[in-house]
């Protein structure tokens, strides 16, 4: 029976149970006051219902003792709400340093996903369980949002830039995907689902399926694409050299800064004009239209392994490393 | 219901009110609210203009150069003008004497049609220099796309306020068509002075967007090839 | 003529408002506020059916987990056809163009609002708006959902996105004339000795609704002025394409939207706080906090509207200030709330069919207030943002509360708006069949909310069904709850008895007059000597 | 509580001479504006742009539109209608301005 009429979902991520946590403090504090008001509107209904039609109840101003304590007391649970909320929302806001990056990218109506070992899957996505996912999402034309239910996971997929989540599944099974964000006609088809799988079955499944890994990929298309004609890879021409960029500070052309993550390399090949390395000049041609989203992010990984190689310190646009390094994308840590 | 038998004979008077100097001090209350939602109207804009400019300063700076300061400043100039006469038609109005009102209305709807006038100039203007967004814009340099983006507000604000002041122009006449009738006087001048009022807010819309649109880029070195 | 031919003398038709002219040019060139205030009840009622007969069909299309009733596209263009009708041309005029149009005049003891003209004008704005979105049902809809969210409907929708746009532009111009009328009537026309703290609760709802209208609603209409501009001349405002951001329009659209909720629930608060003093022969409870806690929710729902925007890629920091501040929006609710309960404390209640909305709305408010929580909870909120669970919580809000006072208020007012009472025991009736069918149709929802159905579904995953199908059976329900007083209030106007100025036995200027009033609403000024909610012993002649 | 607005000086002559001062006052101003413009004050450009412009206004209002003559609640309304401009443009900007905001590294 219970199986026709679900009414709670799994907890399928290491992140859902704190979410849920927080689902039932807020159901109880609600379960509290919603009977304290029936009961006391029904209690105060019959006890001092009309009895006679030329009654007259003595009157009862207010008091402030009340007025307060029932301002401050629902204000102190709200902020108790607000405090966890944000925690929860806070721990998640960041992946782990070694979650596995995988790619994805929506479109009417459809979501196509990119494993960096080259696989690709349509509204399917095969994730290893105990090890932490991170998604990297963008979107060819409006607003989806992706949704797994299980894992209490949603965000916007918005066009123009990367919106991150990660989760990491405890158990095998099959979850649901859903696009949440109202896309056009066949929204409601827009959907999917997760197979998790253990570290060993999911290394089958990687294995059956990718041809080229997608940093492969993207350095074909940094040649077709004609970059490697000017970004000279083993020495300084026209263009900056992108070994050793990616997750470092670039100092900018007219002052400022700015770290070296997928969205400047995006914008970057974009609108070129938009962040122009220090001591170049605003040459590039922008490649919009040239290279869609998949291919974009593909370039993206192959930039990335170009830091992972060989950084090169030495190269004087970037200024040294700030600490913080970047994972090794394409090269999970299992 | 008569607690003011004297003013109930008025022509111009409301049954709703006790008397005129209520139905006055209603008048321009209601005016005032009304400029209110005019400030929100614009403020979308605004926000959405500060929005953009703090995301892509440089642009803006560039766009801006497309705009023509001097003629701008004239046109400032020009509003503010207008507001001079419209006030002095309000006092005009106050003091019962339409016929100068008209006369200082007749001026003030000079002035806001020089300035329509300037203002389609400086529109045609753009139009040969190839930067109306959507319709005619060809420019080449890097930063095309976010100049396209301040181009849009440039229209987008200026045209709202052009609208204003054509619905502005279409009132004054109007006011122009009641003084001829005599009717304003010491006791009723209240659709002289909450036109006056919205005429003045047009011009204070216009005293922000200028600084705004024109002066951005005003004090770079010119970055734009004519 | 003898004595004995005379009628008996409740018979006896005294000049009202409703007699005093007769035609359909009386009416359609009328600047008496009740008679615009019927104007609106009657266009207003048009679009709710028609609004409703939409989530009708969506129901009925979401009882199988097929999309097999309707085509996907209609669909879509059902759901947001229903939104922005329900929206824009019901739940904004509802209570204000309605009841506060008929009352709040006659409560401060005016002759009529302060721009009777344009309150006539709002009305005839108001019906071109409507004829705008009528042409948009007939001409195929349109299928942005109310949101329109760019860039699907500046760029992707193939709709009449502008004409739904300009007729929603329309409808915010009638809206704002409306609450600039309220507020200067408020402020200049109340009568001598009506303080501020003397104003019926009612009026400061309105009040506070009419300071939102005005603040809010040009906001949405230079919104839908970009988009309809976007759209248009195809160039980019919030297009990342040309370097624009889809989240400033949605920053802009919750600027107003958000503070339209209160536009659509603090009207309705007022109301509520008439039947609930006057059912229980009583003064409010703590009459100041309740007052207070209106200007408060105009003022604080003014700097939440981020939390629409917890998943989309606002900045977690700015999320964090709006989720507090959501919840300090919270709590003037809740002083609302438990002050109408405490109001009840050693009163002299009595089950007339307003009080029994009254009941709902507190029932209902509460939840809806409650679940309104989870969603301002930023960890919460990833899991239930554009699920099921929203769809519910609003409904509870603008249906549970909103609706349950407007019907509340419609029956309360009814007498003095008609001069007829209402069949009693059939009201009661319909009451308990919305309170029921209401609760079956958007309880289920919020636990296929949990369970992570989203919203704006045209087909479902098949172990969603049971819950949808409870849902669609409540809808039923319903449906029939709101056809009965239909049919009982037009049979009132002519079966109906005859009401007497003050049927409820309650204070207010309002109960004063006749029934119905007079186009001046009194014979002479009244003069105000005491605090509202004033109810003792002498001086009141109980029916 | 006077029924009638209070509205210009009671001299017209008097208020007449006023409104031509302001009237000089804006042109003078709008001459400013202009001029500094064309000059290069960094960051100080804008800020100087902006508080001519509120100056600007705040004549107009004060004077030409006799906001310095009427009552407190006409006043209220036209500082509500600045404040909540107020509003909506801070509030957007907490996001635009903290977007770039590093995330917190891991929990608080």
């Amino acid at each position: 029976m219970l199986k026709n009429l679900p009414l709670f979902p799994v907890e399928g991520s290491t992140g859902a149970h704190e979410v849920d946590a927080l689902y039932f403090y807020l159901i109880a504090v609600s379960a509290v006051f919603t009977i304290a008001i029936f009961i006391c509107v029904m209690v105060f209904a019959i006890k001092y219902r009309r009895r006679s039609p030329y009654e007259v109840p003595k009157p009862i101003e207010g008091s402030w003792f009340l007025e307060t304590l029932w301002s401050v007391i629902p204000m102190l649970i709200g902020i108790s709400m607000f405090v966890w909320g944000a925690k929860v929302y806070f721990d998640h806001a960041v992946p782990p340093r070694n979650a596995l990056e995988i790619f994805v990218v929506g479109k009417q109506w459809m979501w196509k996903l990119q494993h960096p070992e080259g696989n690709r899957e349509i509204n399917e996505l095969h994730i290893p369980i105990g090890q932490p996912v991170k998604l990297t999402m963008t979107t060819e034309d409006v607003i989806h949002s992706f949704f797994i239910p299980e894992f209490r996971v949603k965000r916007d997929v918005v066009p123009g830039r990367y919106n991150n989540i990660w989760f990491q599944a405890m158990r095998p099974g099959t979850y649901h995907i859903f696009c949440s964000q109202y896309c056009g006609t066949q929204h409601s088809a827009m959907i999917g689902h997760v197979y998790a799988m253990t570290p060993d079955d999911y290394q089958n499944w990687l294995a059956g399926g990718g041809d080229q890994s997608m940093a492969k990929r993207g350095e074909a298309l940094f040649q077709q694409l004609g970059c490697s004609s000017c970004h000279n890879l083993d020495g300084q021409g026209r263009c900056p050299n992108l070994r050793g960029v990616f997750g470092n500070t670039v100092l900018l052309r007219g002052g400022g800064q700015v770290i070296a993550n997928e969205a400047y390399v995006r914008e970057s090949i974009l609108f070129p004009e938009a962040k122009v390395v220090a001591g170049f000049e605003p040459i590039m041609p922008t490649f919009q239209g040239l290279v869609n989203e998949e291919g974009l992010l593909q370039l993206i990984a192959y930039i990335k392994t170009l830091s992972t190689r060989a950084a090169n310190p030495s190269v004087p646009l970037t200024s040294p490393p700030r600490g913080r390094t970047t994972t090794p994308a394409g090269v999970p840590v299992r | 219901m008569s607690d003011a038998p004297a003013t109930v004979t008025h022509p111009a008077f409301a049954h709703q009110f006790d008397n005129l100097g209520q139905q006055r001090d209603v008048a321009v209350f209601g005016m005032w609210v009304f400029l209110v939602t005019e400030i929100m109207f614009f403020g979308g804009l605004f926000a959405g203009y500060t929005v953009y400019r703090s995301m892509y300063p440089h642009a803006f700076a560039i766009a801006s150069q497309y705009m023509n300061v001097t003629v701008g400043a004239l046109n400032t100039g020009v509003l503010i003008c207008s507001s001079l006469t419209m006030v002095l038609a309000v006092q005009a109005a106050q003091l019962g004497r339409n016929r100068v009102v008209i006369w200082f209305l007749l001026a003030t709807i000079a002035f806001g049609l020089v300035f329509l006038g300037v203002k389609a100039y400086e529109y045609h203007e753009k139009w040969v220099e190839q930067v109306v967004p959507g319709f005619n814009f060809h420019i080449h340099l890097p930063e095309a796309r976010q100049i396209e983006l301040l181009m849009v507000f440039y229209f987008v604000m200026t045209g709202m306020h052009a609208l204003h002041m054509v619905i502005g122009v279409g009132l004054l006449s109007y006011l122009i068509w009641r003084a001829s009738k005599d009717e304003f006087g010491p006791d009723y001048f209240n659709p002289v002075d909450n036109i006056g009022l919205y005429w003045h807010f047009v011009d204070i819309v216009w005293i922000f967007l200028f600084p705004m649109l024109y002066l951005i880029g005003a004090h770079l070195p010119r970055m734009i090839h004519e | 003529m003898s004595t004995t031919t005379l009628p008996p003398p409740d018979l006896i038709v005294r000049p009202n408002y409703l007699n005093v002219s007769h035609g359909l040019k009386s009416w359609l060139l009328t600047k008496d506020h009740k008679r615009i205030a019927i104007l609106y009840l009657l266009s207003i009622t048009f679009f709710f059916f028609i609004g409703g007969f939409f989530a009708f069909l969506i129901r009925l299309e979401l009882l199988t987990p097929a999309g097999d009733l309707v085509s996907d596209d209609n669909y879509n263009r059902l759901f947001s056809m229903h939104g922005i009708i329900m929206v824009f041309l019901f739940l904004i005029p509802s209570v204000p163009a309605v009841l506060g149009n008929f009352v709040l005049p006659i409560m401060i003891g005016a002759r009529d609002l302060a721009f009777p003209r344009v309150n006539l004008l709002s009305w005839y704005i108001y019906v071109l708006a409507g004829l705008f979105t009528l042409f948009v049902v007939f001409a195929g809809g349109v299928d942005t959902g109310w949101t329109f969210y760019v860039p699907y409907s500046s760029l992707y929708a193939n709709g009449w996105v502008v004409a739904t746009a300009v007729g929603v532009f329309i409808a915010g111009f009638s809206s704002i004339l409306t609450g600039l009328n309220f507020i200067v009537t408020v402020h200049k026309m109340r009568a001598p000795g009506l303080t501020w703290g003397r104003l019926p609760l009612f009026i400061w709802s309105n009040y506070a609704t009419a300071i939102i209208q005005v603040l809010g609603t040009p906001v949405l209409a230079i919104t839908l002025t970009l988009l309809a501009v976007e759209r248009i001349a195809h160039v980019g405002i919030f297009d990342p394409k040309v370097g624009g951001d889809p989240v400033l329009f949605q920053h802009m659209f919750w600027f107003y939207s958000h503070p339209a909720v209160y536009i659509m629930i603090l009207p309705g608060m007022g109301v509520i706080s008439e039947i609930v003093t006057c059912f229980s022969r009583k003064r409010i409870f703590g009459y100041s906090f309740v007052a207070a806690a209106s200007l408060a929710i105009a003022v604080f729902g003014f700097l939440v509207w981020g939390h629409h925007m917890f998943v989309t890629g606002q900045s977690i920091y700015a999320g964090m200030v709006f989720s507090l501040l959501s919840f300090l929006v919270a709590i003037p609710s809740a002083i609302k709330v438990f002050n109408w309960t405490a109001t009840m404390y050693r009163g002299s209640i009595s089950y007339e069919t307003p009080m029994l909305y009254a009941f709902g709305f507190i029932g209902l408010f509460t939840i809806g207030g409650l679940t309104g929580l989870f969603l301002a909870t930023l960890g919460l909120d990833v899991h239930l943002h554009d699920t099921y669970f929203i769809i519910a919580h609003f409904h509870y809000i603008m249906v549970g509360g909103m609706l349950m006072a407007y019907l509340g208020g419609i029956h309360f007012w009814w007498p003095k708006m008609t001069g007829r009472m209402y069949p009693e025991g059939w009201a009661r009736f319909a009451a308990l069949l919305v309170f029921v069918g209401f609760n079956l149709t958007f309880g289920p929802q919020f636990i296929l909310g949990y369970l992570g159905m989203p919203r704006r579904y045209h087909a479902y995953p098949p172990e969603f069904q049971v819950l949808n199908v409870l849902s669609t059976a409540g809808a039923s329900i319903l449906a029939v709850g709101y056809l009965i007083p239909m049919i009982y209030l037009i049979w009132s106007l002519k079966y109906g008895r005859i009401a007497a100025p003050n049927p409820w036995g309650a204070v207010g200027l309002e109960w004063q007059t006749s029934s119905p009033p007079p186009t001046e609403n009194f014979e002479t000024t009244p003069i105000v000597t005491e605090e509202t909610y004033h109810y003792s012993n002498e001086a009141k002649d109980f029916v | 509580m006077t029924a009638h607005e209070k509205h210009a000086p009671e001299n017209p002559a008097a208020a007449r001479r006023s409104y031509v001062y302001v009237w000089l006052a804006l042109l003078a101003l709008t001459f400013a504006t202009t001029t500094v413009g064309k000059i290069d004050l960094g960051p100080f450009n804008v800020y100087v742009a902006l508080t001519i412009a509120v100056i600007k206004a705040l004549l107009v209002m004060l004077f030409f539109m006799h906001v310095n003559h009427s009552r407190g609640i006409t006043r209220v309304y036209v500082v509500a209608g600045f404040f909540w401009l107020g509003i909506m443009l801070v509030m957007t900007l907490t996001d635009y301005l903290t977007r770039r905001w590093p995330s917190p590294s891991s929990g608080w």
